[in-house]
């Protein structure tokens, strides 16, 4: 008789931290900087430990100098190391513009491929207790088009430590988005070492009425959604790209030739969100599998409030996916 | 000029700063006010006598750390309040909300950028825009220690060195960024020694001590009135609280800690006027009751607010 | 008897300058502040004339410092002038990212709508000559997702000057985006006063079969590759967006309402240009009107080679139009 | 220790970058070589002594001016021809071609970035990583007076300073940008003047002087090597043609010009190797003669090279 292994549950938070731990030990190029990542343990708590075990030279606090962070990072790349650089927050990618679209992506195509550059920058990104405009979005398809660089979005404690791991051992440059209004949430992590390739969708539901198309944290949302349409009897399958690049195009085909109705969902806004490529890809690949015009159910066209109040109105609701699923199954 | 009367001012000044901040922990405390706070204690004497020394007309790039700047600088504290509690008797109608983005332009208080370091190249754009419009205002930009390292710092300060623009730069140093102290990234003591690299004129002074900070602020405003270009003022401040509320703070020794509030610049200037003879034990108290009464009123009309509805989400994106 | 104005023809680099003249003469808190702008009249020679014109006050030689150019207009637009900021390569928006997101886009929303922030971004783009991966690229779909900003992005010299002026009278910030590869190009523009209202699509041609949708430089390839059609017996319009915001929805979903068959067509890379959002538009808005699928014709997915001898293949040329639009045609 | 034999390899890798440049130049004007080329006559003392006194090992950003920089790097000059024909025989394998982005690891050319200033936060991480990797490597980076005032510019320093990293940043500091005089963008005569403030050595010196030069430089290196940080050297250079090839350059007058190309550093170390009496007249020649036919040959070789197909557009991208 084979026992069940016990399961383990771990915060999305204490997942990634996992994952720096282990590649940190397993990898001596490895190395983490950013803002208070050291002694600190990062602004939300995420590398904490690290620095008590591995030492200054392998969690370095940095100044407050975002283009330093990524266009440094890159020169450490280049010349035999493997950074993961924490952004204090996601947004803060703009301050650093050039050196993740410029050189963090095009350093090796644009030399040749003469080098490599290994490195991952950790983005906590989000709307998530009033932080405001600048500390609060989801700009992940900021990425889009710059090639070069890979684009990972994990929804669970799970994805979170296996797609981590994998960035770090990747050779490109990957871009690692975390959305900080997870970092609290537990799920299922086992004690065995595991990697989860990048460029692979997971189905985190499997339906056969309406699809999801999602990312992120809307995973959840989507997922409470699918249960609530159960009980009125529309089955609803949730797809988890994980990534943007490399994108699981098949995955997303798959889903729409199955149930023939799309709903894409993303906590940043509409217009210039990641769901504009997808419904393209759509409308390119598998329009004639659509039983009903593509729904896009995302975040406010507008900066994020700084007050909690309005904050509350920005994040699709996993009502509004509700309706959008039974007005989409009925049409 | 440092007058009698105006030092009796900087202090009701600091002293309503700091109690402000004080009600407002405590509406934060009693769940109120939501959000982020980096409480400014500590920090009364270097933005509040610096504002002192400005016009209403003068421009305001405040920082995150505390709201005396702003106070200072004769904001209502009506709106200030309102702004925390995000309603609609705040300065941006709770659509801002929260210090980071709370403004008037009638007092030309512009704003903050929360990104740090933002308003270095904001501020040299305001100094250019004071140039061209041919006015004798200057632009004041705080920042800490911290944002110091940005690089539009060095994208701001050249370009106000090299056109004399009417900017002044106060770095308010309490040598922390977060839990980072300075040392640990930055080569310097004193970011005053920066300063001639930009043309700039640079001076580190004891931020704690209001009457330094005025007269050192005014020298600078009058050099930027009269054309002579930038100043970056440092002073060396102490931060009382944690950076923000909650913030623990077990990355700075107890004894560091307590050794700076010896410097509480309200304390100290308290005693320095009686000391001086300008006021006597009563007429102060007298002074800090008022001051007490004001904010009390200021609160009671900002509770009395409404918070916007969802309707108003996208107010005031595009004009 | 009326006697037909005579018509006068002026380039695009020249239409720009007229714009940029007439602004300055008209409005004395207009000024233009960028690299090289002065006595030397810009890195392509846009600018030309005004600084001997107008003075160094008014047409200001800046450093090399974009978050400066940036940042520093978004200071002067808040308090009282309205400045147009020449970028010598649109690519350079990465180096003054949080100040386009953040602090352009921003400011007026995050602070209550107390300030507004009148400045133009002029943001010469596109493959012209060699210029490599970080001078070469269009990046106008970077800010779809920076609400608060327009963008602006004409294709010909008529469009040039009146979009301009506009733009520069508008109180909401504005990216205007310039072909590099069309400042010498000619075309009809008059010599009275004229303005064109941002956020109005137009129709370069009228068709019945296959709708172009496009902007920028790839306006003319689309119009050659309809002229080519037209032999065939295909019948293509080109809708020309001029504006990807405010965008015109109505005239998209009436060219698509109209043909049924529709290729979207830009030179930035598909993944994460803008050609997502429309094909996701069409997808929501008038899926029902498609009788094939959508098609997008679009630059390459990698950064744009220094070689010239690769970069000519990196555009969509009007063959490739011409190969999509018999395809579609025929679905 | 500069000794006599350095003093004729720097007089000869001089030589060699100069008339390698006017090699390129007739590819141009015969328009076999595409695109931007930004002469870097006049910049060959700066750019040559300073690359002799560093290792192979030695890390090199270098910036948009010429070529010395590289081939004193020791680049083969069949890779730099091949680079600019674009073919397979250039480092890039003609896919990334042109200055702008030339490489080779084994002589520790990591390339540049096109965003002038780049590589100031580049060379910054460079540093890093030799002080955690604890080589005794330098990194050494190239720009303008224009690129010193990028906002990057002040991020590398800093963290260059606060953590001792073994970086250089040499800026050639030819007073122009494009058309931009350096005194109407910057208020400093010297950008020397900036080091201080990063707690960086900072030293001035006439960059037409190879062996000033290299002597100013073997101290940096060495410093460098030993823990002792980076240092800010700058070189006042002269810039002997157009901004680029095409540029009329009518904003800088003639007599500016002349008095500049007066100086010329490869016409005066020849006079002084002469007057020093290290080498004849006659070996001048011979050597002179023998770089001419090094570059012929290269250059023949190069010619040979292919064109990069259409299939290989994507090549490099990712791994
Ligand atoms: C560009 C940017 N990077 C990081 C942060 C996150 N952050 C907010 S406050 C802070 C520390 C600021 O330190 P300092 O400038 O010294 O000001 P202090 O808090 O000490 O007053 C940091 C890192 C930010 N808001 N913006
Ligand atoms: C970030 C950035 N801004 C502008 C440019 C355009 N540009 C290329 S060379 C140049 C002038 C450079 O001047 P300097 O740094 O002094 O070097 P020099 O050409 O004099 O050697 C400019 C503005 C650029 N390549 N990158
Ligand atoms: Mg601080
Ligand atoms: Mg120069």
């Amino acid at each position: 008789m084979t026992t069940t292994p016990t399961v383990r549950k771990l915060s999305y938070s204490r997942a990634i931290n996992e994952a720096l731990a282990e590649e940190l030990a397993r990898d001596e190029r490895v190395f983490i900087m950013g803002q208070d990542v050291g002694a600190f343990g990062g602004a939300f708590g995420v590398t904490r430990g690290l620095h008590a075990r591995f030492g200054g030279e392998r969690v370095i606090d940095t100044p407050i100098s975002e283009m330093f962070l990524v266009g440094g990072g890159v020169g450490a790349a280049i010349t035999g190391l493997r950074p993961v650089v924490e952004m204090q927050y996601a947004d803060f990618l703009w301050n650093a513009g050039d050196e993740i679209v410029g050189k963090m992506s095009k350093w090796r195509y644009m030399h040749g491929g003469l080098f490599t550059v290994p490195m991952v920058l950790r983005l906590p990104e989000g709307a998530a207790g009033g932080a405001g405009p600048e500390h609060s979005t989801c700009p992940e398809a900021a990425l889009l088009a710059a090639a070069g660089s890979y684009i990972v979005i994990p929804s669970t404690p799970y994805d979170a430590k296996g797609l981590l791991k994998s960035a770090i051992r990747d050779d490109n440059p990957v871009a690692y988005f975390e959305h900080k209004g997870m970092y609290g949430l537990k799920g299922e992590v086992p004690e065995e070492e595991y990697t989860i390739p990048l460029g692979q969708a997971d189905l985190k539901r499997v339906g056969d009425d309406v699809s999801i198309i999602t990312w992120g944290r809307m995973v959840h949302r989507a997922l409470e959604a699918a249960e609530t349409a159960a009980a009125d009897g529309i089955s609803v399958e949730v797809l988890d790209l994980r990534c943007l690049r490399p994108l699981d195009v098949a995955a997303i085909v798959a889903t729409v030739e199955k149930t023939g109705r799309v709903i894409i969902s993303h906590e940043a806004g509409k217009t210039g969100g990641g769901g504009g490529e997808i419904a393209a890809i759509i409308a390119e690949e598998c329009i004639t599998s659509l039983e009903a015009p593509v729904r896009r159910i995302c975040g406010i066209e507008t900066p994020v409030p700084q007050s909690t109040h309005l904050e509350q109105y920005v994040v699709p609701t996993a009502e509004d996916l509700g309706a959008a699923i039974t007005d989409i199954a009925r049409y | 000029m440092l007058t009698d009367e105006l030092k009796i001012e900087i202090y009701r000044m600091m002293y309503l700063a700091q109690t402000w901040e004080q009600r407002l922990l405590r509406l934060l405390d009693d769940g109120l006010v939501s959000g982020f706070y980096h409480a400014g204690r500590g920090h009364e004497a270097l933005e509040v006598a610096s504002m002192v020394a400005l016009r209403d007309d003068d421009y305001l790039l405040y920082d995150h750390r505390g709201c005396a700047h702003m106070l200072a600088k004769r904001m209502s504290m009506v709106s200030l309040f309102g702004d925390f509690l995000g309603n609609d008797k705040g300065s941006t109608k709770g659509l801002g909300a929260g210090i980071v983005h709370i403004a008037d332009p009638d007092h030309g208080v512009l704003g903050q950028s929360g990104t740090l370091g933002g308003g270095h190249v904001l501020a040299a754009g305001v100094g250019l825009s004071i140039k061209l419009r041919k006015t004798d205002q200057v632009v004041v930009n705080f920042f800490g220690d911290g944002a110091a390292n940005r690089g539009t710092f060095h994208e701001g300060a050249n370009v106000a060195g090299a056109w004399k623009l009417p900017v002044i730069y106060i770095v308010q140093n309490n040598g922390w960024a977060i839990s980072t102290p300075q040392s640990q990234v930055t080569a310097i003591e004193s970011f005053a020694e920066r300063a001639a690299g930009y043309g700039m004129a640079g001076v580190s002074i004891d931020g704690m001590d209001p009457f330094l900070v005025y007269e050192t602020m005014a020298e600078a405003v009058e050099r930027a009135r009269g054309g002579g270009g930038p100043t970056l003022l440092e002073g060396r401040v102490v931060r009382f609280r944690g950076h923000y509320e909650g913030d623990p703070g077990t990355y700075r020794s107890k004894e560091e800690l307590a050794a700076g509030k010896d410097l509480d610049p309200v304390v100290r200037t308290r005693l320095r006027l009686l000391e001086d003879g300008l006021r006597t034990e009563e007429e102060l108290d007298r002074l800090q009751h008022d001051v007490d009464a004001e904010i009390e009123a200021a609160l009671e009309e900002a509770l009395t607010g409404t918070v916007p509805g969802r309707e108003r989400l996208s107010e005031g994106l595009y004009v």
